[in-house]
């Protein structure tokens, strides 16, 4: 982790010994598949200080050893899975996950979030990170318990999803619940779908950018991981605790974050509705007949067998696995659908049936493959199909809008690549450019490859912006929260460009912050200034707002270089026709976001202090965030 | 001359609501009202509401509710001192992502665990 | 005029039946102990030969607590004969001591093979403080150690002579070792285990013979090479302490681990004569049969039924569980109740890779004896440990979960819970009453 | 006396218990060391918390053969770590499972209500944990037996 190496691994030796600063485990796990070689390194109170975990060290290391040839499914790719400082601390939330990797649909960088309780495991176990590089000569699982490290053969777990996956790996190690902690591919992962995810703990994926592609070019089905006995310490528990409260307060009477609190992400359905901003059908209409009250988030849980399921030292009243009440599944349990699952496996593809849906969006979990990504390939079919784009005899199976049945046949086409499912494996730009002609027109994408969360974007400009400008693959700068804290307006037009992409810059980096500590984007919807409260009471440094934007700031800047090396740049920060469409109808009719689209780019660059030709950081931009050495990689010509 | 006010999400607890669904009002519009003067009348007779939808001198709109008018966010085809006609719909929308503090000051818990060691 | 209650024997039995009299009558009672040595606690020697507790540590008693609890001592006599007609004691010294009740609680002493050599000077057994003394003076670093046996008392001094740096090998005739604590698949686990942490375990070995050879010890055997020695500890079983009863007349069974016949108050056939711990035999919780346990959770229970009968209350007993646990190198063993059963059903599982092994035995639907072995380290053995034995306490009805734990013998705690044993067991107490704090001394004066 | 009450209903398994209990065993966030251990009953759906039920034989301090477990203020059988010299006794004498061994320590632990002010019960975000004054129960049996019973049918099927 030497800010100048590339490519190749640290040496581990030599060291001076510094005081192992609260939170941290100290070292990172580091595994060679291909050589089945297995080590640790430990990392620097300085490197801890400056890039403190999760996305903020994975870019560093992503950076430092995947250069421009080494592509999303080259074995010297790396995989990096790492939790951050507040992760099996008391906050709430806090057994995050964040996967970094070049990623297969956009071919840049990744950084996807899940939690569950592995990134406590990881801690517990004395691992702040697993890095892992090269390629299993089998299908293989990683074993970690405490300092037991090992590769094993996976050859039993070949073609099961990822609930059967962590189920096998329960009876096969004896032990249940939040005592083994299990991230894994399914099928979509194992024949290296563009858009597979790497799913654990029955229901937390991390999804973007194609991730579990990567895992499942290295051949590795599953990392599983036992709770872990070694003590992890806290630089003034007394601090973090009052920290963690008053977070927890904060998100239990903030009016904006208790809804959270309450209900998790349900809300969206109703709320973004009203707004225009909830995808219906493939982009083809904002309107609908269903009678929306009952999409309301009591409406949604009511009758459910309901368990709480919550992750690390959480109070949310979030995730839930839930009991299919009645219909063809009666009796499966499923992980409650977040917004994005209601979306994605229900309103973009049709689907408004409860039941359908909730199903649907586990199975999509377990075949593992990014609902979003699902969501739009599935309603770009249905639409095609409606349209005559597409035949039967191409796809193989007539799909309509609204059949939930047929998008599961559709899902197992595409995550074992059969038929027509081959080519929607690809993704939906792939696909889309594939068969051309009025089809290509219909889908949703960025033409960097990425496509949006489950959103209608058209009435959601910020978000549209972001997804497009972003260095790993989804959205990284996100909505805006309590934004006024950084000085920028608590209500804008949402439909003027220019300040919407002043704020969409203006908050670039505090998400990069988030996702560094190992905790969850909901729970961390307090302020910056509690969060860094937090992370100065475990680490022991003094943290502040600055400090935290600035660090944010700088891993958008590493990843934005290491897309640049990779040939990504300002080309393609565009949406395609479609996502970039005027809408038909409901509340965001009259806005056409590409009447302003460069005006945006302009002012979002200026914001962020990002040249607007090159795309490159600006020279004064780097050494501001503190890093002369990436201005000197950027601009050495 | 009337307007709708409808209220959503977990802004139906600040007029005697449970969090979820929604609660219609019908508001009398005057001659000369704008939609300033027609919320600020109308929300005097929810103390809560009145604290979660203004900022503390209410002077302008607090952050963590949207409005919306007739299915466009304030700011599109309203501004806070544009007149109404009667007829609209106004849409309370509790932001469920986002928004400011305001009134979630931190109350600190006393210390507990930490007094063992 | 008070109840004089006679104590013989200061050991687990003895100090329980004391502190429990004390417990119930406050003070109002005579009470004598006769004891052959300081009251010490036997489970506690290991550690002092492990340097990880003082000497100091292992008293149960102190002059000063026994004085608080108006105890008249004897410590160092030794009974030598018992009148029940006449209600009285004689001592090695010819002292009289006379009794409304008393209770016979003299214990046992390590017991030698009648090999040749093996009974000399310079041999040791582990069972008294005296016995300990002399081993921790002998075992120093680099020396070589051997054990005879690979029983359950060599086992809980085997960390304690690692630690002192001296070189070990235990040599047991058994096929395998602790023959009377485990069975043979957790038996080879352990041995496993245990060769891994570099003791040299040598089975099936008899010794022949012992010699002396300028200040080493030869240890002959049967077939194979000799073993040389520094230091040999004997750890080869114990005998009761009973042959000083002879002619009294209490009766005794005959053969076997021989015993004093007691009924559910632990009475002898002499009704104000009290049995108690390693002399008694008393009744097995599970089989109901009257067996001697020699294990310390039965002589502490017995000495507390026996105190609060002699104290006047009417205690029934309802028969205590054997159990054992060891922990060698890190590796928790233990089992509980009729672990060895030849006529149960039987299930057992091992992870080798974790060194773990269970067994369960079951008649019917009751689970009547269970062996768990893990590293000391994994909280979900010592965690299963106590739950396994509430199980077989508690005698539940696991019918409705045999094919589960068939599959996966490991996964206790959900079959613990469903089947309500917390329940079961809350109302349990051995004395029919909730247990004091054992800091007697100072609540009596008070 | 004050016990604590389990409420397996509330429990949604986040495990921040055994964090807040570790804290309070040992000075740093290790649940391995909890006294408070939180369980599945049914596959990844249902969880509840255990530990000690401070019950009326104390069956770990009868059988202590050094009088290392004591009854503290708050009516808790409490292990006194300079009397305790790890022989593990108690463990296997206590049918509940609720006394554990600590391997870096030597020692025997268990619940001793944090003197009187569990940091459990604190630490809980659903009030799964309640100290109250009642009388110590088999809290989680009805439970387990519910939620376990839809485990064993499937296994049979």
């Amino acid at each position: 982790m030497s800010p100048t190496a590339t490519a190749k691994p640290s040496s581990s030796t030599s060291r001076p010994a510094q005081p192992l600063p609260g939170g941290y485990a100290g070292k990172l796990l580091r595994v060679n598949l291909s050589t089945g070689k297995v080590w640790t390194q430990p990392w620097s109170p300085d490197e801890m200080r400056e890039y403190l975990g999760g996305v903020g060290l994975g870019a560093k290391i992503l950076y430092d050893e995947v250069g421009p040839k080494v592509h999303w499914d080259h074995p010297e790719n790396r995989l990096i899975m790492a939790t951050g400082p507040l992760a099996g601390l008391p906050v709430w939330g806090t057994g995050g996950l964040s996967v970094i990797t070049r990623g297969a649909l956009t071919g840049g960088a990744t950084s996807t979030q899940a939690n569950g309780f592995f990134g406590a495991a990881l801690k517990f176990s004395g691992y702040d990170a697993i890095v892992i590089q090269g390629q299993a000569k089998k299908l293989s699982y990683l074993y970690i318990n405490d300092d037991t490290v090992q590769v094993r053969d996976a050859a039993h777990l070949k073609g099961k999803d990822t609930w059967e996956t962590q189920q096998a790996l329960e009876a096969e190690h004896g032990l249940s619940g939040h005592r083994l902690s299990v991230y894994s591919i399914g099928p979509a992962g194992e024949n290296l779908v563009r858009f597979a995810a790497i799913q654990g703990d029955y229901g937390h994926v991390a999804s973007k950018n194609g991730c579990g592609a990567v895992m499942g070019k290295k051949r590795l089905k599953a990392v599983c991981i036992v709770r872990g006995t070694k003590a992890l310490a806290a630089h003034d528990t007394r601090g973090l605790i009052q920290a963690a409260d008053d977070i927890a307060h904060d998100l239990k009477t903030d009016p904006t974050t208790s809804t959270l609190y309450h209900w998790g992400t349900l809300f969206g359905v109703t709320n973004l509705y009203k707004l225009g901003v909830l995808p219906i059908k493939n982009y083809t209409t904002n309107v609908t007949t269903v009678d929306m009250a009952g999409w309301e988030p009591a409406k949604l849980r009511h009758g459910f067998d309901h368990r709480g399921h919550q992750c690390s030292a959480c109070g949310m009243h979030h995730c839930h696995i839930q009991v299919i009440r009645k219909g063809p599944h009666a009796g499966e349990r499923v992980d409650e659908p977040e917004y994005e699952g209601w979306s994605g496996a229900g309103w973009q593809i049709g689907v408004t049936d409860m039941e359908a849906v909730s199903w649907l969006n586990t199975r999509v979990d377990r075949a593992c493959v990014d609902v979003n990504e699902f969501g739009w390939v599935c309603g770009w079919v249905m639409e095609c199909m409606d349209k005559g784009y597409l035949t039967e005899k191409q796809v193989g199976l007539n799909l309509k809008f609204g059949d939930a049945e047929g998008a599961y046949r559709l899902l197992q086409m595409i995550s074992h690549r059969e038929g027509f499912g081959d080519i929607l494996a690809e993704g939906v730009k792939r696909a889309a450019e594939k068969v051309g002609g009025e089809a290509a027109r219909c889908a949703i994408y960025t033409r960097k490859g990425a496509s949006p969360r489950g959103h209608d974007h058209r009435g959601r400009w910020d978000e549209m912006l972001d997804t497009c400008t972003s260095s790993n693959g989804t959205m990284e700068s996100a909505n805006p929260t309590h934004q006024t804290e950084i000085g920028l307006p608590g209500r804008i037009n949402p439909f003027d460009g220019e300040q919407v992409a002043r704020l969409t810059g203006g908050i670039l980096g505090r998400r990069h912050f988030e996702d560094s500590l190992g905790g969850c984007s909901f729970t961390f919807r307090t302020r910056v200034e509690m969060l860094a409260r937090a992370l100065s009471a475990a680490t022991g440094w003094s943290y502040r707002l600055e400090d935290a934007m600035r660090l944010g700031r700088r891993t958008a800047a590493i990843l934005r270089a290491f897309n640049l090396r990779c040939g990504i740049g300002p080309e393609s920060e565009y949406p395609s026709e479609r996502y970039g469409s005027r809408p038909v109808d409901g509340p965001a009719k009259d806005h056409h976001v590409m009447d302003q689209w460069e005006r945006m780019l302009d002012v979002w660059y200026e914001t962020v202090g990002y040249d607007r030709k090159t795309g490159k950081p600006k020279k004064d931009t780097l050494h501001a965030l503190g890093l002369p050495w990436l201005a000197k990689d950027l601009w050495r010509k | 001359m009337t307007a709708t006010i409808e209220v959503t999400t977990w802004v139906t607890r600040c007029v005697g609501g449970d969090g979820s669904g929604s609660r219609l009002f019908e508001e009398p519009v005057a001659p000369d009202d704008t939609l300033r003067t027609l919320l600020r009348r109308w929300s005097a007779r929810f103390p809560e509401l009145e604290a979660a939808l203004w900022n503390p001198a209410r002077t302008d709109l607090g952050e963590h509710i949207e409005v919306v008018v007739n299915d466009a966010v304030l700011g599109v085809t309203h501004q806070l001192d544009s007149p109404l006609q009667g007829g609209e719909r106004v849409t309370l929308l509790g932001q469920f992502m986002g928004g400011a503090m305001v009134g979630a000051l931190s109350i600190t818990c006393p210390p507990f665990w930490p007094s063992k060691i | 005029m008070p109840t004089r209650h006679l104590i013989i024997g200061g050991g687990t039995a003895g100090l329980n039946a004391i502190r429990t009299i004390r417990e119930e009558d406050r003070g109002a009672s005579e009470i004598t102990l006769v004891s052959a040595e300081r009251p010490y606690s036997r489970m506690v020697l290991p550690y002092y030969l492990g340097q990880s507790i003082a000497e100091s540590h292992v008293f149960t008693a102190t002059p000063a607590s026994l004085a608080a609890w108006k105890v008249k001592t004897l410590i160092g006599r030794r009974a030598a004969a018992l009148d029940p007609e006449a209600n009285a004691l004689t001592l090695d010294d010819g002292t009289r001591v006379e009794y409304d009740d008393c209770l016979i609680a003299t214990g046992s002493r390590a017991a030698r093979p009648p090999i040749p050599g093996a009974d000399g000077p310079g041999l040791h057994s582990f069972w008294t403080l005296e016995e300990a003394r002399a081993v921790i003076a002998a075992v120093t670093p680099g020396r070589r150690v051997v054990m005879v046996g690979a029983g359950f008392i060599s086992f809980t001094i085997l960390n304690a002579i690692l630690s002192r740096g001296a070189r070990l090998t235990i040599v047991e005739v058994a096929p395998r070792i602790l023959p009377r604590m485990v069975d043979a698949g957790c038996a080879e686990l352990v041995a496993g285990w245990l060769t891994r942490h570099g003791v040299a375990i040598r089975t099936g070995v008899t010794v022949t013979r012992i010699e002396e050879r300028r200040g080493t010890r030869i240890l002959h055997v049967k077939k194979g090479e000799a073993l040389p020695a520094d230091v040999v500890i004997m750890a080869t079983g114990i005998r009761t302490n009973l042959e000083w009863l002879r002619d009294s007349g209490i009766d005794m069974a005959e053969g076997g681990q021989g015993g004093i016949l007691v009924d559910d108050h632990l009475r002898s056939s002499i009704r104000n004569v009290y049995a108690a711990g390693d002399v008694a035999r008393g009744r097995n919780l599970i089989t109901g049969a009257p067996e001697v346990h020699a294990i310390e959770p039965t002589a502490q229970e017995h000495g507390r039924v026996v105190g609060a009968n002699m104290a006047g209350r009417d205690v029934a007993y309802r028969g205590s569980l054997l159990m054992n646990i060891v922990e060698v190198c890190h590796l928790d063993i233990a089992s509980f109740g009729q672990w060895d059963d030849a006529a149960a059903e039987v299930y057992t599982a091992v992870r080798p890779d974790r060194s773990q092994y269970r067994k369960l035995l079951f008649h019917g639907g009751r689970l009547t004896g269970a062996m768990i072995c893990g590293p000391a380290k994994d909280i979900w053995t010592t965690n299963d440990v106590g739950i396994l034995k509430g199980l077989v306490q508690s005698g539940v009805d696991l019918s409705a979960w045999k094919s589960h734990l068939e599959r996966n013998p490991f996964d206790i705690k959900p079959a613990f819970m469903a089947t309500h044993n917390p329940g079961r067991l809350l109302p349990q107490t051995v004395l029919g009453r909730p247990s004091s704090s054992p800091d007697l001394p100072q609540s009596v004066n008070a | 006396m004050r016990v604590l009450a389990l409420l397996p209903d509330r429990c949604t398994g986040c495990l921040r218990c055994e964090l807040a209990c570790s804290y309070v065993q040992t000075g740093s966030f290790q649940p391995a060391k909890s006294v408070i251990r939180v369980s599945p009953f049914e596959g990844y759906t249902s969880y509840a918390p255990y530990t000690c039920t401070q019950c009326a034989e104390g069956w770990c301090m009868t059988a202590c053969p050094v009088g290392a477990i004591r009854i503290n203020a708050a009516g808790a059988k409490d292990v006194l770590d300079d009397r305790c010299v790890g022989c593990k006794l108690c463990t296997i004498a206590c049918p509940y499972g609720t006394i554990f061994y600590d391997a870096d320590t030597h020692k025997a632990y268990k619940c001793n209500l944090c003197d009187g002010a569990p940091a459990c019960v604190e630490a809980c975000p659903t009030q799964a944990i309640v100290y109250r004054e009642a009388e110590t129960a088999d809290w989680l049996g009805d439970f387990a037996a519910e939620r376990t019973a839809r485990l064993l049918a499937q296994e049979v099927a």
